[in-house]
């Protein structure tokens, strides 16, 4: 059975919600009554339970199987998590209740930005964002903000072609202008290239954003040599910090010489994706951008935790640039990623990057001989990419072979990402998988390599042929969108039929 | 530790399979000189029990909106919403399930997407809706960058009614992008002359109904005046609920439609996370910000959807997408479209007559405290209140007494001293005769 | 992907429960202690979590589809009663802790006890039975304790055939004789027959358990009659309540005299099914049954309430049967019914039994007319019955039409019961479909009937098709019963191959 | 009615379609005279919100479990549940599925079935279980009448270590059924003579272990004996967990083993539902009562799950069936296995071992108090006080000093004066040194 619309099945008398009844309202609206229907379907409550759990089961889920999207890191989500962040001393306090009164919120916000700073090495975090790429806002416009103090206003933000879209399109938001560093040969950033660009662009640095470890799976080994070849420049080194999640525990971004760096906290953190947000994205600062932090901030004395949310408030070392958001951030994934740190501990935290590592290096292991890596036969982090060399003349393209994973009960894997190697498709385990499920899913792409080998283009061109969709057309979707429901047009009753 | 499958002996197991003798083999590209050894310094792993207790302690410490009389508006309100939400959205296929790019085996996730962006294009009344902002403040400075966009100018005129901290993220981001912004005092009345600030230089004028301060604003003239300068009116809302009983922005002229959705289907949360809701009129769509979901057809013919316009992102687009953005505010998207679906118009509406309702009822027991002005004299279920004493104390006593009141203007607004005795308060469905006799009572007392 | 067993892929070192560290401690366990090894495996939380969430979804429930087993009543079950259920003065109280520290307890135990009494048309209710069939048994021990204490000592239960299996089971289960009463051909009891036997067995009728509405889905018309008559016969009228539902609100048991009544919470107020329990069913009670009601119970007086849990605690006018279980009974499910029954109020109780019988009438004249009803066409209560007879020389059983349905999207209704007609098919839709999802039904099922009618036998016999499993082999698993999973034996290793 | 889909027009259309002109023509079997005309005299339908506050306000009369330092078992314990547990409980496929009769599409609900029994005959030690019993006290009832089946005998011998109210579940049933019972005096230090009661009419013997005063017993010479006269020897258990730690009934000699399941996977609950575990020997599987689940094949010869040996139940046997029981507690036994399979034999073995230590330490700290003497020489997490006063009024005076105690036997054993001064103490994985010192100081402060 297809699952309609809501619209289709519902009705505007129809509501699935009881509320009291109303004694006679007297409005005080003015002129501004809603006049004209507003068209929202309603349905009452055992018809919504269905619609929406029938929906949802044409999800995957990181609940229903592995779903290896390089650079996503799809791992588990605590149940715990969600539990804590529903204890009504974090859900039901309103952003501007007396700071008095909410104690408590001041005080898991703060628990909250030690971990984070303990485990990155740093001394400030600007915990608002609301997401990774609000996150990299952020630390670009501190960059921005510091460069300003210091009565400067270079132009160029050096990002290299591996990187997220994100770190180009955050530049150029800021009016920057993006000037993109070729990789070496094996995937990282040539000291080279970057030495010229640099010099070609003297005092007009503002800074690199660099992904570390990068979105091709690797460590970028000249990272301190980067850093200060950058601040010696006179810039900043923003760090993505998508990828955190393969070094917490090993080794602290500020011990690498990174200036800024958001952490998506639901990559590294395990918050929920929740098929697509909300994230959160708080900042991790070195000392030289520390003040110029966003608003709002605690200020920790010896009174105890204060919150900074007007510039009135602010001391003279506290110069904030503006502010990201109202109010306080994402307080709900603030919750729930200090329960998920607390619970790992500094043993779990590093033993968690550890086997997201070694589930990497297992599922290369097991696939080099078969799948090509770009970069050479070498240890990856938490995730690793191959390229579609491996496909040469099969007639299967690396979507095709993407969608047949799918038949096979898998998420595919990021594909055609990052843009610097051909066919990309990037694997993350992550740390929640167990073994027997590494060498089921290494077993199954092997045999699907080695069918697109054989030239069996059928069961990859026509996939996938299990799911709830058949392959969509993404194609006709963007030339002429259809945003919304619309109801359907009468069928047109010829005079003929009538009668 | 025991979200980690693996053991020791699978983990000796794999080093061996993979080639090298330690784990550390594996880190090896990290310097030597910044490899962490040992731990860092933080506690160990804790148990289920021990995190629940150590947050639960904190979480006790605050005092949470349900467990008093409670009229705290200003952006974020206090509603009732149903279980089945709560209980939906924590469903695995959804709430474990990532950005829908596999069309395929995400359709749960695209016909939400879908059913929300309909319903946010039929509440505003405008033409196209996109699957979320991360909330309402930042969808406003996405609008104004887009109007920015279209009209290819850069000034932006604020209102005095909007939400102080909704200006403060406008007018950060353009100081960093060099954009201009005219940013009109307060206005807690909605007398400002606004009008006369739209020249041909403008992209667009951002004005906030009901206003910051719960005043229903009319727009028309604003758009009219707007539209004669080739410039944009952008609405915003804070309380979205008021979109069942006023009329909606897009019938009064509006260009993008930008607001808070948190009302439905979320909780308070401290403030985030929240839902920012997107419209705008068709001709602007490939300016938007933020994920699309639109319809089309599979293989075999049947209707699915998909992410869609993806050119104007920046995993496309990189350094000149229209937004740096690549999430949205998906489960709490679908919490508002579980909701919305469950009230439908019948139930929003009378939750929206109920709300202006109750806010009737306060408004007219807090007038009669003596001292005690109220500024609006059009609202739906927020107003400012004028006191005779200033307002952050009167709200601190409050509070002792049990009561959480509402905000002060001047925690937003220290610096202007003609707002220290502005108090903003709102009343949903949640309160009762109760709650509104204790605030009333209370107030009598603390302002005798 | 087929789902293992959790034996099988779990392991007795894995644990997905992080415990506090023990120091030291003394053991003071006599000679007592386990050496042999459990065998109890063990998953990570990922790994469990992924676990039984693929294993809920090899199950059809009401929350995914339309469950139409007769008798079974499988209606929407409201979350706001799961929450309510979970709120720690509910959820996290000890059956022994001191009265004193849980009054909202018996407050809420009273409270439900008084809707359902009042519902029910009754002034007493013995809450603590688990289910439905432990009520039957609590009720009819009531029934013996009266008779013992009237120094009478009847052995005859008289049972319609119509009746639930559990009827017969409980009556012999006390040393009682069962007599079974034919069905008039319109489905109810016969006056003329029941005098009849009566008469035979006079000074030995204990009593009669009747369904009512009963299993053909038919209100037994001459149920004051048949109350006289059991009375008359100095026997007690036991009412079985599994369908209430159809009824509340629109006639009270007490008025029709009967003396003793159990309510399936989980079928006439919603508590959920759980994939067959728990249940809970408490049993109203006569004025005259009243006295014998089961330890614990609350008296209510103008000092408040108090909890009765001993012997020694009673009044003169107390005289308990006994004890049908440790404790106070189902609280969970209390909690759940009463925020139900609070949902709907007197008004919404009525809608909701004129909606489940609207419902099934209209799903009657729906198929009335391809399907064949046994007693002719007439108005049935909350579900419709059916026989095979449309079916006959189709070559298509009851069974094979049951299974054709889950293809379809449907969870087939009730089939084979009752035993009193051949083939029986007994549909319920309740009250929470919608007409939509009725006109879907109705439109299915008359497609199946006419496609068996067509002699379509392969659509029949080899369902389902669709389903996570081909028709199971029951006769098979009863032969030699496989009750627990054992470990494989290993492969045997001949000489040879080990070379 | 938020829970009812049917509109008016619905309504009106439908009973047009079935012809009759009203819904009460529907109705025309119930007599006139007992037709009810109006609505019930109960109140009128109420929202969520005041469902909520009205239940919110009864519960929250109630002293919860986890609020206090808490100690009170004897039958029910507080231990900690994962959220896991809970969250995968509720998903509807298993929340709101029926018995599994069509195993096709149930086999969700039929595999965790199988991974129950195969679990609690690991426990046990014993060959096969079932699908779970109401829950304990029941489940001895049924054990009982199973014994009378095999030996075709009808006389039960009971420990007097065996809870009262279990024992009172079987005496109602017996005195019922015409079955004899010989209940023993009450026997806090396991040390009655219960050997000397078995003789060739007893149909089986009935020992707790744990007992219900914590004491271990002994259960071989009493299986030895009970033997020899061809009886059933019935073990039984309130603490499951002390499975984790103790030798099991199966190696016992124990012929039935049955006992309570709440402590894993399920919450208090004021005492139900639990879930009671069922095992016994391969040869009298064809007597047991309750729903078996058996491994199979399906019509691709893959294997699967079905309800089998339903011929001994009510459904099929009618007044022949072993029971007429037919529902489990499939909810709480899903609980069970999650939990279960959660812990595994490495968390069950801790979690008993943290449980023993609590108890020890708690023991130490409360033989320490003058006047109090421990009863038990071996136990699990729980034994039994004899107090210098009545149990029932120190309990009372603790409960006051925030402090739930343990239960005074003479609550569930009024009669009986030679036990007023015993108190039953539990001290699970939960309690903390603080919960133990404060027990400590506030009995000291009460017995002085």
């Amino acid at each position: 059975m297809e699952e309609p619309l809501l619209f289709e099945f519902g009705s505007l008398e129809t509501t699935g919600v009881d509320l009291d009844e109303e004694d006679g309202i007297e409005f005080e609206l003015g002129a501004f009554e809603r006049k004209a229907d507003i068209g929202l379907a309603g349905l009452a409550e055992p018809e919504a339970m269905r619609h929406y759990v029938r929906l949802s089961r044409n999800n995957y889920a990181i609940d229903s199987g592995l779903y290896p999207l390089g650079s996503c890191t799809m791992k588990h989500n605590p149940r715990l998590n969600e539990k804590m962040a529903r204890l009504p001393g974090f859900s039901d306090i309103h952003p501007l209740q007396p700071v008095s009164s909410v104690p408590g919120a001041l005080e898991l916000i703060d628990e909250l930005a030690h971990w984070l700073m303990v485990s990155t090495g740093t001394h400030a975090v600007a915990m608002s964002p609301k997401a990774g790429a609000h996150g990299e806002l952020c630390g670009m416009m501190a960059i921005k903000a510091a460069h300003t103090a210091a009565g400067r206003d270079p132009k160029i933000v050096l990002v290299p072609e591996s990187a997220h879209g994100t770190n180009p399109a955050t530049a150029a938001l800021l009016g920057f202008k993006v000037v993109s560093i070729d990789a070496k040969e094996d995937g990282t950033v040539d000291l080279a290239t970057l030495k010229n660009t640099i010099a070609e662009h003297a005092d007009n640095i503002a800074g690199i954003m660099l992904t570390n470890p990068n979105t091709c799976g690797l460590f970028e080994r000249d990272v301190k040599e980067i850093a200060d070849l950058i601040h010696d420049a006179g810039g900043f080194f923003y760090c993505d910090g998508a990828n955190f999640n393969a070094i917490v525990g090993k080794a602290r971004p500020g011990d690498l010489g990174v200036d800024a760096m958001h952490i998506n906290l639901h990559k590294t953190f395990s918050t929920p994706h929740g098929g697509g947000g909300p994230g959160s994205g708080p900042v991790v600062l070195s000392d030289r951008l520390a003040p110029y932090a966003p608003l709002p901030f605690i200020r920790k004395s010896d009174a105890g935790l204060e919150l900074v949310e007007t510039n009135a408030a602010t001391s003279d070392d506290e110069q904030p640039f503006g502010r990201m958001t109202a109010f306080h951030g994402q307080m709900g994934m603030y919750v729930r990623a200090l329960s998920y740190m607390m619970s790992h501990g500094s043993d779990g935290l590093k033993q968690a990057s550890e086997d997201a590592v070694l589930n990497a290096n297992y599922i290369r292991v097991g696939l080099q001989d078969l799948m090509s890596l770009p970069f050479g036969v070498r240890p990856c982090m938490h995730e690793v990419l191959f390229d579609d060399s491996f496909l040469k003349d099969s007639g299967v393209t690396t979507l095709d072979f993407a969608k047949a994973m799918i038949d096979e009960g898998y998420h595919p894997m990021t594909m055609y990402f990052p843009l610097v190697v051909h066919g990309a498709m990037l694997i993350e385990p992550t740390e929640s998988e167990s073994r027997a499920s590494l060498d089921l899913f290494v077993a199954t792409m092997r045999d699907l390599v080695m069918s697109a080998q054989r030239g069996e283009t059928e069961r990859f061109s026509g996939a996938p042929y299990l799911a709830p969709r058949r392959r969509l057309d993404e194609t006709g979707a963007a030339r002429k969108p259809v945003l919304k429901w619309t109801e359907p047009e009468p069928a047109q009753v010829t005079p003929e039929a009538a009668e | 530790m025991r979200y980690l499958p693996l053991s020791n002996t699978d983990r000796g197991d794999m080093l061996a399979r993979i080639g090298v003798n330690s784990i550390d083999d594996l880190f090896a590209d990290i310097p030597e000189n910044v490899r962490l050894e040992g731990l860092l310094d933080l506690p160990k792993r804790a148990s289920e029990m021990q995190v629940e207790r150590k947050l639960s302690a904190m979480a006790e410490k605050n005092t949470s909106a349900g467990s008093v009389p409670f009229f705290v508006g200003a952006g974020a309100y206090k509603h009732h919403v149903p279980a089945t939400v709560d209980h939906l959205i924590q469903r695995s296929e959804f709430l474990t399930s990532y950005t829908p790019y596999q069309p395929e085996i995400t359709q749960g996730t695209l016909q939400y997407l879908f059913e929300f962006q309909t319903q946010v294009a039929r509440l505003t009344a405008m033409d196209v809706a996109n699957a979320s902002m991360y909330d309402g403040s930042t969808g406003t400075g996405e609008a104004v960058l887009m109007a920015h966009r279209v009209t290819k100018r850069n000034k932006a005129v604020l209102s005095g009614g909007l939400h102080p901290q909704y200006r403060e993220v406008v007018e950060g981001l353009s100081n960093m992008s060099g954009d201009r912004v005219v940013s009109l005092p307060a206005d807690p009345m909605g007398t400002e002359d606004i009008l006369s600030q739209i020249d041909d230089e403008t992209s667009c004028v951002v004005v906030q109904s009901p206003s910051f301060y719960g005043q229903l604003i009319d727009l028309k003239p604003i758009a009219e005046k707007a539209h004669q300068h080739k410039a944009l009116l952008i609405a915003v809302f804070t309380e979205v609920v008021s979109l069942g009983l006023i009329e909606p922005p897009g019938t009064q002229g509006a260009d993008i439609v930008v607001g808070e959705g948190q009302s439905i289907g979320n909780g308070l949360n401290f403030g985030g996370p929240y839902v920012g809701l997107f419209a705008t009129r068709q001709k602007y769509v490939r300016q938007m910000p933020g994920r699309l979901c639109g319809e089309t057809v599979d293989a075999e013919g049947k209707r699915g959807f998909v992410l869609t316009l993806s050119t104007r992102e920046q995993h496309i687009r990189r350094d000149k997408a229209t937004s740096n953005i690549c999430t949205n505010s998906g489960l709490c998207c679908l919490a508002f479209t579980i909701h919305m679906a469950l009230l439908g118009q019948a139930g929003l509406t009378k939750l929206a007559r109920i709300n202006h309702g109750n806010a009737v009822r306060l408004r007219k027991l807090l007038s009669a405290v003596p001292g005690v002005e109220v500024l609006n004299a059009a609202y739906f279920n927020e107003f400012t209140l004028s006191l005779p004493k200033v307002a952050e104390d009167v709200v601190e006593q409050l509070a002792e007494r049990g009561v959480l009141a509402g905000l002060p203007v001047s925690r937003l607004e220290p610096e202007n001293k003609d707002l220290a005795n502005l108090l903003v308060v709102a009343s949903t469905e949640v309160n009762t005769d109760e709650d509104r006799a204790a605030f009333a009572a209370a107030l009598k007392e603390v302002l005798a």
